[in-house]
């Protein structure tokens, strides 16, 4: 339905000055306005109501808490993340809508903490997934989170959180690690290498031997097209 | 040419009489002498209608000069009916070939002779006489088809009809104890001053059940259905369609020449209405063909008692239209019937079979429940203004359940209709639908085109209607008809 | 008027409803936050959120009529906003007038259910059912509302509601003319904005925003902007038919703003409705003081 | 003898009714009647000049039978419904052409019988329209409701039945109307319109109350009103789909139009407002005014928990009724104006939506709203069709439903008749509800794995429904050309007029443009698709990837919301479902079965003589007493 032509808004190299100002503006309300996403597996959740809640609050730095991945800016994990529940967080990443940012709360994320010798736990995030920032402890005080939250602010400001690109410039190393986890006919329903080609992020990193396994496993997916045809495939029942 | 006229009556009468006897001698004079006999009937009369008949005359019988002499009184009203007797007649003879059809025959003759004398006789003893007749013949035919369900009915039919011919009888002596006559004419002079009091009701009333048997009168009209689902079709077809009429004229002739209490005219309307709704309720829930058309002519020669008690001869023209109009959907219905007995399930997907029956069965219907522009709308339509008309609210009632009545009617007709129209039952194999066929459906059809014909001749079958039932409403034509003598009116 | 006068017009009316939207947005999370002892959002927070959806680089579309369906919802509104009079400009409101106003406002919300729609995601489809059930809810004692002050009127013209309230002053408010109707209208005022107590078709914790569950980066935006026409529409309409509309721009945005405090003050300190109390309560209270009110009326 | 213009629209319409009943079995029979539509079409606009400004057109038929003068003639309001009516029939037996009728035949449908059918039903009806006296109104009736019958009855099985119901009421209701004539026959001499209007005047209040029920009541059988609307939402679902498409647009108006002649014309407004209900506050007038809002409310939240398609018109089509006939009892100007525009608009898109419902059933097989879904990727023009449809249902602009019930509120406004006007807008927005359930289950939300290569109906269906729908908008954005019709038909039944512009209503207090809303609403959509547009390139995703809480959606499991819609409204309303009017129904039935089970019991007790006896004492007492 793109039939419109429209300027692709953050675009590198720009020479017309009225759009750098305009992309810096961009960047200045991304950093003022997060909305994330709590994934809280086990525990460290507790300490987010604090960091929301009057005490502290996040709104006054325009960072406020959403339901669905589509709607929300910043993936937060908090606690250990199980195998099977790192199908469902990977699942929900790659459903936000970028530029997206994740954020590992808790010493589990950052190397599977006191579980770091559990069969059953994934112990680097970062190995699944682009991670934007660590908070480590276990558990990081409201204090810490909200420290955090503006470190990653000012990065985005700066223009320096781009993580979310890494997942499709080395989507094959990511699905590696992801396959050797869940097996080799592992898929979500997004179709991650048709994304890279959409933000033209496509590069050699993309796709791999991981790839090609996904697509031998892969049940198509394409989009619905909306079709005019009036030949009936099938004669009506 | 009056004279032939007689031998409408004593033609018939002689063949009954002579044809078990031809039988033996040859069959085929037998076979043929019966339609011969009726084909003669129908031109005797129909070349009397042709030849410009306008005023009723009155033949005496053996030149006694009434009131002493019997005699026969002929106006527009009793030939129409003398000529449909010869014609049904005609229509419904038996063609059959067996050793029971000399017998069958015989009684067709007998019963058409006697049917004739009602229609024409100008007498209140004749009447009664061709009466009892006509229920003879009747017996035997109806017995004719010898199943015992038949012999039954026919016992009970017997029983009920004796009675009350007793019963008319008594009217018949009372009557003649208090005037000393029973030429109708005569009657219609002395009426007033002798007749017009509680005897003469009483009189008029015990008349009224008797020949309300055969007039399917209710409450004395429980053999109907027995008979009808059990009698041979064609006879039903005759008895409903004809024969009910016949008594019905009897009984209209008795109202509008001698009987003009206003009690009368209310028992018959409330006689009817009851016989309306137990007719068309009860053929709501019928589960077979022949009985539903039993019991909604039941409900249909109520909707014409009730027109019968409009007052002074208001409903003459209704009672004339609807009654004609019965007696052609009626055996027509009847025809078709005679293939589609049996219960109503098993009529499924008939209309595949046999198309035109189906067309027929549903043009009937529509003229039944009064769609216009077939007849059974403008009969209807003439009936309700003139009840509208009446101020009494019984009348008011009547017109009510006469207007529920047909709502009713067209729903049980209708089921039957979708019924023909739906698709058989998965295990039926094609040959055991029933299929209406041969004479039967050549028959019905046969009274299908009659009633389109009227329906396009609409306008001039009214007027004709109109000046029928004029003629039949003028007393003083009749009295003086009869006996010149006394056109005026000294006695 | 001239053409391009009325076309200055029909131009700067959305424009303005957008901004002071926007500030009415504000107000109703700054409300929330000093309810709740916060500091709450800086001042241009809605800005922010509104340019950061419309600058995402993923927009997920589940197909034309999910974009059309934002389309709608957003030009639903902005057609609405030139048949509401406001100081100094009228719009085509003489066109249209109240009842036509008021399907109009119906627009955006059909068209936000087919975007919606086409989601394929039961969430959003349960949040539609609910929205429209909150709607047969509310809109009863609306009309009703809309009903009494347009025949106290003899018009359905908004300008002339609004000029002959005005004749009189203050006495001649609605308000002050038929306070029983006033009190229905801000229920029903209320209940149309879907805060709390009556967000049942939100419930985030229950149907993931149910609407929105689908809607991210410009679609969302597109919801945050027809949010900000939501809030300007019922607060100005609500004047105009019960607070005598404004006479310079000053009063007129003073009593929109406070209109819309009153709910907004109200709706933070209560728990969400269920779907039927929130019938029952629509159907009960507001309805009674509506029909007395016209009973006084007429 | 010279023909008259009536006199050729009636022998085209009867022609086309014989080519269907002499050739309509070959396959170009359906190209072949529909041509002689467009005739009756043409023949129609000749007459045109009724529908601007009035004057009749006799008919040279005429009968004389039994003393009654039968006559048949055409006036703006005829000419109004039967424009209506030949439209109708015309892009419904386009749409049955071709591609429809194959399949209809491979499913062992009588095409031959539906032609047949559908031209018998127009000539019935443009005859009933053409009545110049009571009694040839109640002939046409007769005719039009027993061709109605015919075509429900077509497709046997369910429709069988739903049909034996319709005859059973419309008898009743016929019936009622015959008592009625009777009466009115009885107290004026004769049955032209003149003289019942005079016998009108001096008739006392009784009997006119009893003539209004006999007639409103009869015509409101067809109309569907209140108490005797069970009938019409399976018989018109049940037929065949372009027969429902002509059924629902106008069969069930011939009860408007007989109302409109009789009781609003001949009767008048006045007189039936003078009847007052004894020991109440309310007169006849306010009583019909009731029974239609009912009409409006009930069937549209019946409809609203049907799980059919089809059926959830047919209730639809009931309660739109009421709208009519309340625009019509409230009989100011804008109050008429609207109620008979509604009948125009609602034919409109009502056939376009039973015709796009038939077309889904058509691809699908089926009009079960819990087995559809996501559609709209695959019948995008069958979509657009039924979404322009349900708007003018709704009655939201800018469509031309919008027109006809602002109309009508307005009128309930200046008369000042809140509860009225509140239970009005509450069957719009009951409306809403339910359309937006009806267009939500079938196009939206999930593409079922079945439908996956189901593909857009053919253009010998498409190209009917998309002409309703050009019509729908047109109307909605230029109301002023209907409403010139409307307004000739209006005078000739003695009805205000509204001052009416080509782009709505004139009034002073307060006016309808439709040009310029719909024009900045569109304007406003644009405004919207260039914000919205110009920012990112958006990225269609397939409809599996969907939040799901962290589930994994796959094709084989369901993840629509569709049945029990409205859950939460139906926890409050749901216990107020009492089908009181089927129990009423069945109890009456049960009743009749119960008497004729005794009346057959008399019959079958052998001891008759008993009876005659019994009879015969009976009678006798009574005369000597």
């Amino acid at each position: 339905m793109s039939s419109i032509k429209q300027i692709p808004v953050v675009e590198a190299k720009r020479t017309n000055p009225l759009a750098r100002v305009f992309d810096d503006l961009v960047r200045f309300c991304r950093s003022r306005s997060l909305f994330i996403l709590h994934y809280c597996t086990g525990c460290g959740a507790i300490e987010l109501p604090p960091a929301m809640t009057s005490r502290f609050d996040m709104e006054r730095l325009g960072i406020q808490p959403m339901v669905s991945p589509r709607q929300a800016d910043i993936l937060l994990i908090t606690g250990y993340v199980s195998i099977k529940t790192l199908k469902r967080v990977i699942l929900t990443y790659e459903q936000m809508g970028s530029p997206k940012y994740v954020i590992g709360i808790c010493s589990c994320t950052v190397n599977g903490g006191m579980y770091w010798q559990s069969y059953a736990t994934a112990k680097k995030l970062d190995e699944y997934m682009p991670v934007d920032l660590y908070i480590a402890g276990c558990m990081p005080r409201p204090e810490a989170v909200i420290e955090g939250l503006q470190q990653l602010m000012d990065r985005i400001h700066a223009g320096e959180a781009n993580s979310w690109e890494d997942y499709y410039r080395n989507y094959d190393y990511y699905l590696g690690n992801q396959q050797k986890l869940f097996g080799e006919d592992w898929q979500t329903p997004t179709d991650v290498i048709s994304e890279a080609k959409h933000y033209d992020l496509l590069s050699n990193g993309t796709l791999g031997d991981h790839t090609r396994l996904l697509e031998q496993h892969q049940k198509p997916l394409e989009a619905l097209e909306m079709r005019l045809g009036h030949e009936q495939k099938e004669p009506a029942k | 040419m009056s004279t032939n006229l007689v031998l409408t009556i004593a033609l018939p009468l002689l063949g009954a009489f002579l044809l078990p006897v031809l039988m033996r001698s040859s069959v085929a004079i037998a076979l043929w002498s019966g339609p011969a006999i009726l084909v003669y009937g129908c031109w005797t009369v129909a070349e009397l209608w042709l030849s410009g008949f306008a005023q009723p005359l009155s033949i005496a019988i053996g030149g006694f000069a009434p009131p002493l002499g019997i005699n026969l009184y002929v106006d527009s009203l009793a030939l129409l009916f003398a000529f449909a007797v010869q014609l049904l007649g005609l229509v419904f003879w038996p063609f059959t070939l067996d050793q029971e059809s000399a017998r069958r025959q015989s009684l067709m003759l007998l019963l058409v002779a006697a049917s004739t004398g009602l229609a024409l006789s100008g007498d209140l003893f004749n009447l009664y006489v061709f009466y009892e007749l006509a229920a003879v013949a009747t017996f035997g035919l109806a017995s004719a088809s010898g199943s015992g369900a038949a012999y039954v009915a026919t016992l009970r039919y017997l029983i009920l009809s004796g009675i009350g011919s007793v019963l008319t009888l008594f009217g018949i002596a009372l009557i003649y104890s208090q005037t000393g006559t029973l030429n109708l004419a005569h009657l219609a002079q002395l009426a007033p001053a002798q007749l017009n009091n509680s005897l003469g009701l009483t009189a008029f009333l015990a008349i009224l059940i008797g020949i309300g048997v055969k007039a399917e009168l209710f409450p004395v009209n429980t053999w109907v259905p027995e008979i009808y689902a059990t009698a041979s079709t064609r006879l039903s077809a005759f008895l409903a369609g004809l024969l009910s009429k016949l008594a019905l004229l009897i009984i209209l002739r008795l109202l509008l020449l001698i009987f003009h209490q206003p009690e009368a005219a209310q028992v018959i309307l409330i006689l009817g209405i009851l016989g309306v709704i137990s007719g068309e309720l009860a053929a709501w829930r019928a589960k077979e063909m022949k009985r539903m058309l039993a019991f909604s002519s039941i409900g249909q020669l109520g909707m014409i008692f009730i027109a019968m008690a409009l007052p002074d001869g208001k409903g003459m023209l209704a009672v004339l239209a609807l009654a004609l109009h019965h007696l052609i959907i009626k055996s027509g219905l009847f025809m078709l019937a005679e293939d589609w007995g049996g219960a109503l399930e098993r009529l499924r997907g008939s209309a595949k079979a046999s198309p035109l029956g189906a067309v027929l069965f549903v043009l009937f219907s529509l003229s039944l429940v009064g769609m216009p522009p077939l007849p059974g709308f403008w009969a209807k339509f003439v009936l309700i203004t003139e009840l509208a008309a009446q101020v009494e609210p019984l009348y008011l009632l009547g017109l009510t359940v006469f207007l529920l009545a047909t709502v009713v009617e067209a729903s049980y007709l209708f089921r039957i209709a979708a019924t023909l129209y739906s698709n058989p039952a998965p295990d039926t194999l094609s040959e055991e639908i029933p299929k209406s066929k041969g004479l039967s459906l050549a028959t019905a059809s046969l009274f299908g085109a009659g009633m389109i014909a009227v329906a396009l001749l609409i306008a001039p079958v009214g007027d004709g209607l109109q000046a029928i039932a004029a003629q039949a409403q003028d007393v003083d034509l009749y009295i003086t008809t009869v006996s010149p003598a006394v056109s005026g009116g000294s006695q | 008027m001239s053409a391009t006068e009325l076309l200055i017009e029909l131009t700067l009316m959305p424009l303005v409803a957008f901004v002071v939207g926007m500030m009415m947005v504000l107000m109703m999370r700054r409300i929330a936050a000093k309810l709740q002892r916060r500091v709450g959002p800086p001042f241009f927070q809605p800005l922010y959120d509104i340019v950061k959806l419309h600058s995402k680089r993923t927009q997920v579309s589940h197909g034309l009529i999910h974009d059309i369906g934002i389309v709608m919802a957003m030009g639903g509104y902005i057609a609405a906003e030139t048949l509401l009079p406001v100081p100094g400009m009228n719009g085509i409101a003489e066109k249209g007038g109240i009842i036509t106003l008021l399907y109009l406002m119906m627009i955006p919300s059909l068209g936000l259910a087919l975007g919606v729609g086409q989601c394929a995601n039961p969430n959003g489809s349960i949040g539609i059912a609910r929205a429209l059930t909150a709607m047969l809810a509310y809109d009863i004692p609306l009309v009703i509302v809309v009903f009494g002050v347009a025949y106290a009127a003899g018009t359905t013209n908004l300008i002339d509601i609004i000029a002959t309230q005005q004749a009189g002053g203050f006495e001649t408010w609605g308000v002050t003319q038929m306070p029983l109707l006033a009190i229905a209208g801000l229920i029903a005022m209320h209940a149309s904005l879907g805060k709390q107590p009556f967000e049942i078709y939100i419930a985030p914790a229950e149907i993931a925003t149910g609407p929105m569950v689908e809607m991210g980066g410009k679609y969302l935006g597109g919801l945050f902007v027809m949010q900000c026409f939501q809030l300007y529409t019922t607060a100005v309409l609500y004047v105009s038919l019960f607070l005598g509309g404004g006479t310079t721009w000053f009063d007129f945005l003073l009593k929109s703003f406070l209109v819309l405090a009153i709910p907004m003050s109200i709706a933070y300190l209560f728990p969400r409705y269920r779907t039927e109390d929130l019938l029952r309560l629509m159907w009960k209270w507001p309805v009674m003081l509506g029909l007395i009110g016209i009973a006084f009326v007429i | 003898m010279m023909l008259t213009l009536l006199d050729e629209l009636l022998l085209f319409s009867g022609a086309t009714l014989l080519v269907a009943l002499f050739i309509g079995r070959g396959l170009a029979a359906g190209w072949m009647v529909t041509i002689l539509y467009g005739g009756q079409l043409l023949a129609l606009l000749k007459m045109a000049v009724l529908g601007y400004g009035g004057g009749t057109i006799a008919s040279s038929l005429s009968f004389e039978i039994m003393g009654q003068e039968l006559s048949w003639r055409f006036d703006g309001l005829s000419w109004f419904f039967a424009l209506i009516t030949i439209g109708s029939a015309l892009l419904s037996s386009w749409f049955s052409c071709g591609a429809w009728e194959r399949s209809y035949i491979r499913q062992g449908g009588n095409i031959w019988l539906f032609h047949t059918a559908m031209a018998l039903n127009v000539f019935t009806m443009l005859i009933l329209l053409a009545s110049g006296d009571l009694l040839s109104l109640f002939i046409g009736w007769e005719l039009v409701s027993w061709a109605g019958f015919l075509l429900m009855v077509l497709a046997g099985g369910v429709a069988t039945s739903a049909a034996m119901r319709y005859i059973t009421y419309a008898m009743a209701g016929g019936m009622a109307i015959f008592g009625g004539l009777a009466l009115i026959y009885t107290a004026s001499g004769s049955l032209q319109l003149e003289a019942v209007t005079t016998a009108v005047e001096q008739m006392s209040g009784a009997k006119l109350w009893l003539l209004v029920i006999l007639f409103g009541g009869g015509f409101g059988v067809k109309m569907g009103l209140m108490p005797f609307h069970l009938w019409q939402a399976p018989a018109y679902a049940e037929t065949p789909g372009p027969g429902s498409a002509f059924l629902g647009a106008i069969s069930s108006r011939m009860g408007l139009f007989a109302i409109l002649l009789v009781l609003v014309k001949l009767f008048g407004i006045v007189n039936i407002e003078s009847l007052k209900l004894p020991f109440t506050p309310i007169d006849a007038r306010d009583l019909l005014a009731w029974i239609a809002v009912f009409t409006i409310i009930l069937p549209t939240f019946t409809a609203m928990k049907q799980n059919d398609a089809r059926h959830l018109l047919a209730w639809h089509g009931i309660g739109q009724g009421g709208y009519m006939l309340l625009g019509v009892v409230v009989a100011d100007a804008m109050g008429g104006a609207g109620g008979l525009l509604h009948v125009f608009n609602h034919a409109t898109y009502q056939a376009a939506l039973f015709m796009a419902v038939t077309a889904v059933i058509y691809r699908t097989g089926t009009s079960d709203l819990n087995k559809l879904g996501g559609l709209v990727v695959r019948m995008p023009l069958s979509f657009v069709v039924l979404l322009i449809g349900i708007i003018g249902l709704a009655g939201l602009p800018p469509m031309n439903g919008f027109v006809s019930k602002w109309l009508v509120y307005r009128s309930l406004l200046n008369q000042g008749m809140p509860l009225l006007f509140l239970a009005a807008v509450i069957g719009t927005l009951g409306t809403i509800l339910s359309v937006y359930k009806l267009i939500h289950n079938i196009f939206l939300g999930q593409l079922r794995v079945e439908h996956e290569h189901v593909s857009e109906a053919p253009w010998s269906m498409m190209i009917p429904m998309l002409i309703l729908s050009a019509i729908i908008f047109v109307t909605g954005l230029l109301p002023g050309i209907p409403l010139e019709w409307v307004a000739s038909a209006l005078q000739t039944v003695g009805l205000p007029v509204p001052d009416h512009t080509l782009g709505g209503i004139e009034s002073a207090s307060g006016s309808l443009d439709m040009i310029w809303v719909i024009g900045v609403l569109f304007a406003g959509f644009g405004v919207g698709a260039l914000v919205f547009y110009s920012a990112g390139r958006s990225k269609r995703v397939h409809q599996l990837d969907n939040y799901a809480g962290g589930h994994f959606l796959s094709a084989d499991v369901r993840y629509q919301y569709s049945d029990n819609f409205y859950a939460g409204l139906m926890h409050l309303i749901g216990g107020w479902y009492r089908g009181s009017f089927l129990w009423l129904e069945r109890s009456i039935r049960s009743l009749v079965e119960f008497l004729s089970l005794g009346m057959q019991g008399l019959y079958r007790r052998a001891n008759a003589e008993f009876y005659l006896l019994t009879t015969a004492l009976f009678v006798i007492a009574w005369v000597v007493i």
